[in-house]
């Protein structure tokens, strides 16, 4: 199950510049692409392209990757499917000692999605980072500040203590209100 | 590594004006002009969900998901049609709630057995207008599908030299008895190519004696390989890709031409097939709730067979 | 088997347009098979020149079981009744392999003796029926 | 968990690993900066009584707990409201008038859920669609003579029919303009996520903070549902309109899906008005009337109403309302709950389904036909 | 006839004159107005301050080393002319706006106060990783704003006496000033608050700048001789720290505080009157407690959440009562500026 929102459709991607086939029209140059990305990310576990192919190649690799996770490398389609999209076989191994016990238990998607700038002036295209988690690389966000001391906060903080105590309190009375009136009864 | 951000940031921005980041955060984006644009007039399946579990209000609670169940690993192929409809806007957790509910009271009250493409089914169902208010048909399941309430199978048969078929919806409430005749499984999916075959390939006698299958035997596969008539067909079964059918014997540019339309690449695309079938965790949790309320209506339906059983005494 | 040879041998050709023929919808054109013992749809059926609906006589043009068509056959306008069709059916109602005809005479009296195929049981909704409905000798 | 947009995300930090201080031009996509041109379709001025809803985007830099505080007030002061019982207050429950043939009831703004087949008694199949009524409320009641005035224009009813506004979907104050909270302040709910409202007469006033649900119908009740239609954008005449376009080949280029000619000769010469041509289809207001409610679930207020032609996609807004076909409306001597359904006019227990006495149920045998029957 | 209707007129229009000013000379002398108070004070601080930067004869240059963001960078300013103000006007617009306060050698050190040697600064604002001395600032700062608002918000009749405001305490909800409004029994609406507050609004639009002076305790005795608590509190003041007293002035409205505050009131983007509760003290008789709450113009927060804040702002704070003694005068409170929150 995936578990991050993903198209209803697929993206169509068609005619596709590749380096070494050429232009590729129509679905299977759509998943060469694919591949060639989907092999991409495990090699290096971060790519940066356009954002459409990433969030369409994000999909097929957690997909490849939840396969491996679930059936293990036994199994006979899910080494078919890990032989089609990594290009680069000593990934197969990488697939299957290092991602899967990395991803064993994780309760969320595999992998993060990012938009980059666009860059002006240029072709205007939006561009995305697609990496895997756990990567060696570091953060592409930078560190969240830490919000403590904005005042915001500090008074909210202090609003939160009040509203506890005086939560706590009128529970406490309730109580006993109500084991005076059973004791009374 | 540091090439690698710079590749991420690049800083390409020249402006006379020195800006930075709180400034910018402050330019928010015109909500009050992204109002008035047209936006899509329903709500995506999520936040619908969402909704209904929101604490600002009252909601019914939902039975818990059932986990402790050992359901077999064949369990799936009994009973197809509990898996909802994968088509993403199609979805509505409470629509197939409601209607699973509605399927396991159908069930509760007649036997639906199971049964494959392939096997040998006879089918009654109450018909106004023949004279013993009945209808029995023998046949051969030819193909199976549909969802829900919607679930159907096609038995063929040929009476008379006459090939004949019919579709039966599974919970159509005339429908007073599934009997299967011979359980088996062929190799195909779906055996519309026996409308293009010889005739006794689909010829069945309506007096056929049920075949029993042995109590925790496997159900077994029929790998008979069906000769077809010459061409002309009703499709181009060359085509497609199938198991059960013997040579065709056509001529060369038929295999050509199939070779050049057919998508051998299909098998890989790992997203089309997660979005025309149900995830594995979905299904697994249906099938959990499917195989607990199957253990508990058989279990009172031999309740009931045992009183019955101690009237007549 | 005979049937089907000499279906397919004028299968092709012969047609100056679309009947949908995907759907088997029976239109103005198109080849019906006589399932009644009469002389005439035996010989349509040996010379290999099938009866074919030269009118619908509904609404929609679009013939189904229970309706009446003219046909053309062996030279010969006839009347006939639908009692089988290929197209695909609602839930209970059989689709046949063929589209069937029985004929009838003017008068409204079927001309063979015996139907040698079964029919629909939904037939018999009609009480029109009752002349073809006693040749018929299986209902499914 | 869509993906944060990295230009909104660096904005929250001054101290960067970057030197370039100069990434604040990064753009929030071209379409949130910019206005957008929308072709094909006008974002009109809105309306004099349009309250502005959503607030901007607030960076508010609040902490988790915090948020969680705000979150739990949020709750506590809503929750004290929805346990509210209607009581001998200064402001007490309304009086509940009698139906008659004049009445006009509130509706209920339902979700559809989708289209499920059912059967009857006798094994007929038909298709029924499932409209879902999730957390609605009465939001407002307006009496008639004050809605005449505050219309702005003078409806052609005079006085007859006052409005009850209809909210449903409860949701966050805290993503909303006060404006927009404010509606709510009457009633006491929290903010609903889409509005609507009734005509209703003056019989059928429902106050304020009032729950709708499934039980305001019953079964074997007719209603007319109306919603918006699928939005298919801007399409050609042969989807917008069924024409038939031209011939594929015999020499026709570049016009096979086009309308051929748009006006006639001699007398009927010009474009004549209404003249079916490509344009925007769908999304528009549409009303299937006359649908009958087969069967009622209380558990999850789910209606089941005949056809599949409830206008709109799944999980699209429906008002459900009595319908207004004059021999199908409930009868005076049948009346419906006036003005709605309340918890403590149940004589016996709610039962969790109803269903039409001729609507086959599932509990039941297979439908069998009597020998004699034809 | 002429001579005597010019005269009539003349009469007429000196006679006019006459009531008017024996108006104000009535009003003067016998009841005290706040706008004449104000004036007089306004009149020595700028005296004072004139007196002061008369003493610069020579213009020195100093040096002063600027920490990013956006970038390191020295300048080289004038010796008790220049402010970090002007430092961040040399560098960026943004800094100019959104600095609430400078560190200066590592001690706060408010915008608007010239520098003294070659120093370090950095600028300080409301949304640094820790801006906890900003936040007790900007508290001091709104408390200086509600006695400019307390004083020129009511009527004339009603001398307001500000008397002081206690230590800076964020967690307490709300800021405090304590007055003597010279009214009794006066509960105010919430109407009547919200006009309190209005008053306060439009100080942000008119971007006054807090201006900071250190003048002797006699000049400062002569400024509140008017004001019967301060010139109580200044000879406490003057002895705990050296005999200098420091003055704010926000417009035209002079305060005593330690300081330091914010660069200006653009910065206050929130203020709100939210209560006004009597309180009876030891020292001074019945006082009027007057809260409020704010926020800076550069944090943002929902109407929804800050509702629930000023909800909490109108309780009663229970802060120290104003004291004569030298623990709770103003000015040493605020002396200790403890990193606290």
């Amino acid at each position: 199950m995936l578990r991050f929102p993903y198209r209803a459709r697929p993206r169509k991607m068609s005619r596709q510049r590749l380096p070494e086939e050429g232009i590729i029209v129509g679905q299977e140059g759509r998943l060469q692409r694919l591949r060639q990305l989907v092999t991409g990310l495990v090699r290096y576990e971060r790519i940066e392209t356009v954002y459409q192919h990433c969030d369409e190649t994000r999909g097929y690799a957690e997909r490849l990757i939840h396969t491996a996770i679930r059936n293990g490398d036994q199994h006979q389609h899910t080494m078919e499917m890990a032989d089609y999209w990594l290009n680069e076989k000593d990934l197969i191994y990488k697939l299957f000692d290092v991602l899967v016990p990395r991803y064993q238990n994780y309760s969320s998607a595999f992998t993060n999605i990012y938009r980059t700038p666009i860059v002006y002036p240029g072709r205007g295209t939006e561009m995305g980072i697609l990496e895997l988690k756990g990567n060696p690389w570091p953060d592409v966000l930078p560190k969240q500040r830490d919000n403590r001391y904005v005042i915001s906060n500090v008074l909210l903080q202090a609003a939160r203590k009040d509203y506890n105590t005086s939560k706590e309190s009128r529970k406490t009375k309730n109580e006993l209100n109500s084991s005076s009136e059973n004791s009374e009864t | 590594m540091a090439s690698y951000s710079r590749r991420i940031l690049p800083c390409f921005w020249k402006t006379t004006k020195l800006l930075t980041f709180e400034d910018s955060a402050r330019r928010v984006p015109c909500r009050y002009h992204q109002e008035l644009l047209p936006t899509r007039n329903y709500l995506l399946p999520e936040t619908v969900e969402e909704h209904r579990k929101s604490e600002l209000s009252k909601h019914p609670e939902l039975p818990p998901s059932i986990t402790s169940e050992n359901v077999p690993a064949d369990f799936r192929f009994v009973y197809p049609e509990f898996l909802p409809d994968p088509q993403y806007d199609r979805r509505d957790s409470i629509r197939e709630r409601l209607e699973r509910e509605d399927m396991y009271r159908r069930r509760a009250v007649i036997d639906i057995p199971e049964f494959y493409v392939g096997s040998i089914m006879a089918v009654t169902v109450s018909d106004q207008y023949s004279p013993n208010k009945e209808n029995r048909f023998v046949g051969i399941c030819i193909d199976r599908g549909g969802v829900g309430l919607r679930a159907f199978f096609i038995l063929r048969n040929v009476v008379d030299g006459q090939g004949i078929e019919i579709m039966y919806e599974m919970y159509n409430p005339t429908l007073q008895s599934i009997q299967v005749l011979k359980l088996e499984k062929r190799v195909d999916d779906k055996l519309y190519y026996l409308r293009d075959a010889p005739q006794e390939y689909s010829t069945f006698p309506f007096d056929m004696d049920p075949i029993p299958v042995p109590k925790g035997s496997t159900v077994p596969v029929n790998k008979m390989k069906v000769q077809l008539n010459p061409r002309p067909w009703l499709e181009r079964w060359e085509r497609q890709d199938l198991q059960g059918v013997e040579d065709l014997k056509l001529e060369q540019r038929f295999y050509d031409k199939a070779a050049k339309v057919a998508k051998p690449w299909e098998k890989y695309d790992l997203m089309k097939w997660y979005r025309e079938n149900t995830n594995e965790e979905e299904r697994d949790s249906i099938m959990q709730e499917v195989h607990q309320r199957k253990r508990l209506t058989d279990i009172e339906k031999s309740k009931r067979k045992t009183k019955l059983a101690e009237r007549k005494r | 088997m005979n049937f089907i040879k000499c279906l397919s041998t004028y299968a092709t050709g012969t047609r100056s347009f679309s009947t949908t023929s995907c759907l088997h919808e029976i239109r103005k054109l198109a080849r019906m098979r006589v399932v009644d013992n009469s002389a005439l749809g035996k010989a349509a059926r040996l010379s290999g020149k099938p009866a074919r609906v030269i009118h619908v006589y509904n609404k929609t043009s679009v013939g189904t079981v229970g309706d009446k068509v003219l046909v053309a056959i062996k030279g010969q306008k006839k009347r006939a009744y639908i009692v089988g069709v290929k197209q695909n059916q609602k839930p209970n109602m059989p689709k046949f392999d063929t589209n069937n005809i029985v004929l009838i005479e003017d008068n409204g009296s079927p001309t063979g003796t015996r139907i040698t195929v079964p029919v629909p049981s939904a037939l018999r909704k009609k009480g029109e029926f009752s002349k073809i409905l006693s040749l018929a000798t299986r209902f499914v | 968990m869509a993906a944060p947009r990295i230009g909104n995300v660096l904005c929250r930090i001054s101290n960067c690993n970057f030197t370039s201080v100069l990434l604040e031009k990064i753009n929030y996509s071209r379409s949130s900066t910019c206005l957008l041109q929308i072709r094909h379709r006008q974002a009109f001025p809105p309306a004099a009584w349009y309250v502005k809803r959503k607030t901007t985007d607030l960076d508010e830099n609040l902490t988790k707990e915090n948020e969680e505080f705000l979150d739990d007030v949020m709750k506590d002061v809503y929750r004290k409201r929805l346990d509210r019982v209607f009581s001998p207050l200064e402001d007490g429950p309304w009086k509940r008038n009698e139906y008659n043939r004049y009445t006009r009831r509130t509706g209920v703004l339902a979700i559809k859920i989708g289209v499920v087949p059912q059967w009857t008694k006798e094994g007929k199949r038909f298709t029924t669609t499932m409209l879902q009524i999730i957390d609605n409320h009465v939001i407002r009641y307006t009496p008639p003579e004050k809605f005449m005035k505050s219309a702005g224009w003078k409806p052609w009813w005079g006085n007859k029919y006052g409005v009850a506004v209809v909210g449903a979907l409860s949701t966050n104050p805290r993503i909303y303009t006060k404006e927009y909270n404010n509606l709510f302040m009457e009633s006491g709910v929290p903010p609903k996520k889409k509005l609507t409202r009734f005509l209703i007469t003056e019989n059928a006033a429902v106050q304020p903070g009032t729950p709708l649900n499934a039980m305001h119908y019953r079964v074997g009740d007719v209603v007319d549902c109306s919603a918006k239609t699928k939005d298919y954008g801007f399409q050609g005449v042969v989807k917008r309109w069924g024409m038939k376009g031209m011939p594929k080949s015999h020499g026709v280029t570049k016009t096979h899906r086009r309308m051929g000619t748009t006006a006639g000769g001699k007398f009927k010469g010009g474009i004549w008005k209404g003249k079916k041509m490509p344009g925007l289809m769908g999304n528009r207001w549409r009303t299937a009337r006359g649908l009958k409610i087969w069967r009622v679930n209380t558990k999850y207020n789910v209606l089941y109403v005949t056809g599949q032609n409830v206008p709109g996609n799944t999980h699209g807004f429906v008002r459900v309302m009595d319908t207004k076909l004059p021999l199908r409306k409930p009868a005076p001597d049948n009346p419906p709950p006036m003005p709605t359904w309340y918890p403590e006019d149940a004589t016996e227990p709610i039962e969790e389904e109803y269903f039409d006495k001729d609507l086959f149920q599932f509990t039941e045998e297979s439908v069998k036909f009597a020998e004699g029957k034809k | 006839m002429a001579a005597s209707m010019s005269c009539k007129n003349v009469f007429q229009k000196i006679s006019s004159a006459s009531r008017s000013n024996l108006k104000r000379s009535y009003c003067q002398s016998i009841n005290l107005t706040n706008a004449e108070v104000r004036r007089k004070r306004n009149e020595i601080f700028e005296t004072e301050k004139k007196r002061q930067l008369g003493l610069i004869t020579r213009m020195e240059k100093i040096q002063v080393d600027v920490k990013g963001p956006p970038e390191d960078c020295t300048l080289i300013m004038n010796k008790g002319i220049s402010t970090p103000f002007n430092c961040s006007m040399h560098i960026q617009e943004l800094l100019v706006n959104r600095s609430a306060l400078a560190l200066v050698n590592g001690e706060p050190w408010d915008m608007h106060r010239p520098l003294k040697e070659d120093c370090s600064i950095e600028f300080l604002h409301f949304l640094d990783e820790d801006p906890r001395i900003v936040n007790k600032a900007f508290w001091r700062s709104c408390c200086l704003v509600l006695g400019h608002v307390l004083e020129t918000a009511l009527q004339n009749q009603y001398y307001v006496e500000l008397c002081s405001f206690p230590k800076p305490h964020l967690q307490s909800g709300s800021f405090v000033y304590d007055a003597d409004l010279k009214l009794k029994d006066w509960k105010p609406t919430t109407a009547e608050l919200n006009c309190l507050t209005r008053v306060g609004h439009k100080l942000h639009h008119l971007d006054l700048k807090f201006e900071r002076l250190e003048v002797d305790a006699s000049i400062a005795l002569d400024m509140f001789q008017d004001n019967r608590f301060k010139s109580q509190q200044i000879p406490f003041i003057a002895e705990s720290s050296g005999s200098k007293v420091v003055v704010y002035r926000v417009g035209d409205h002079v305060d005593i505080s330690s300081g330091p505050c914010i660069a200006s009131t653009n910065q206050i983007g929130r203020f709100n009157v939210t209560a006004a509760h009597q309180i009876d003290t030891p020292d001074y008789g019945k006082l009027y407690r007057v809260q409020g709450l704010g926020l800076p113009s550069q944090v943002m927060m929902h109407y929804w959440s800050y509702d629930i804040l000023r909800r909490r702002a109108g309780k009663f704070n229970t802060a120290p009562l104003p004291r004569l003694k030298m623990e709770s005068s103003p000015q040493t409170d605020d002396n200790n500026t403890e990193i606290s929150t």
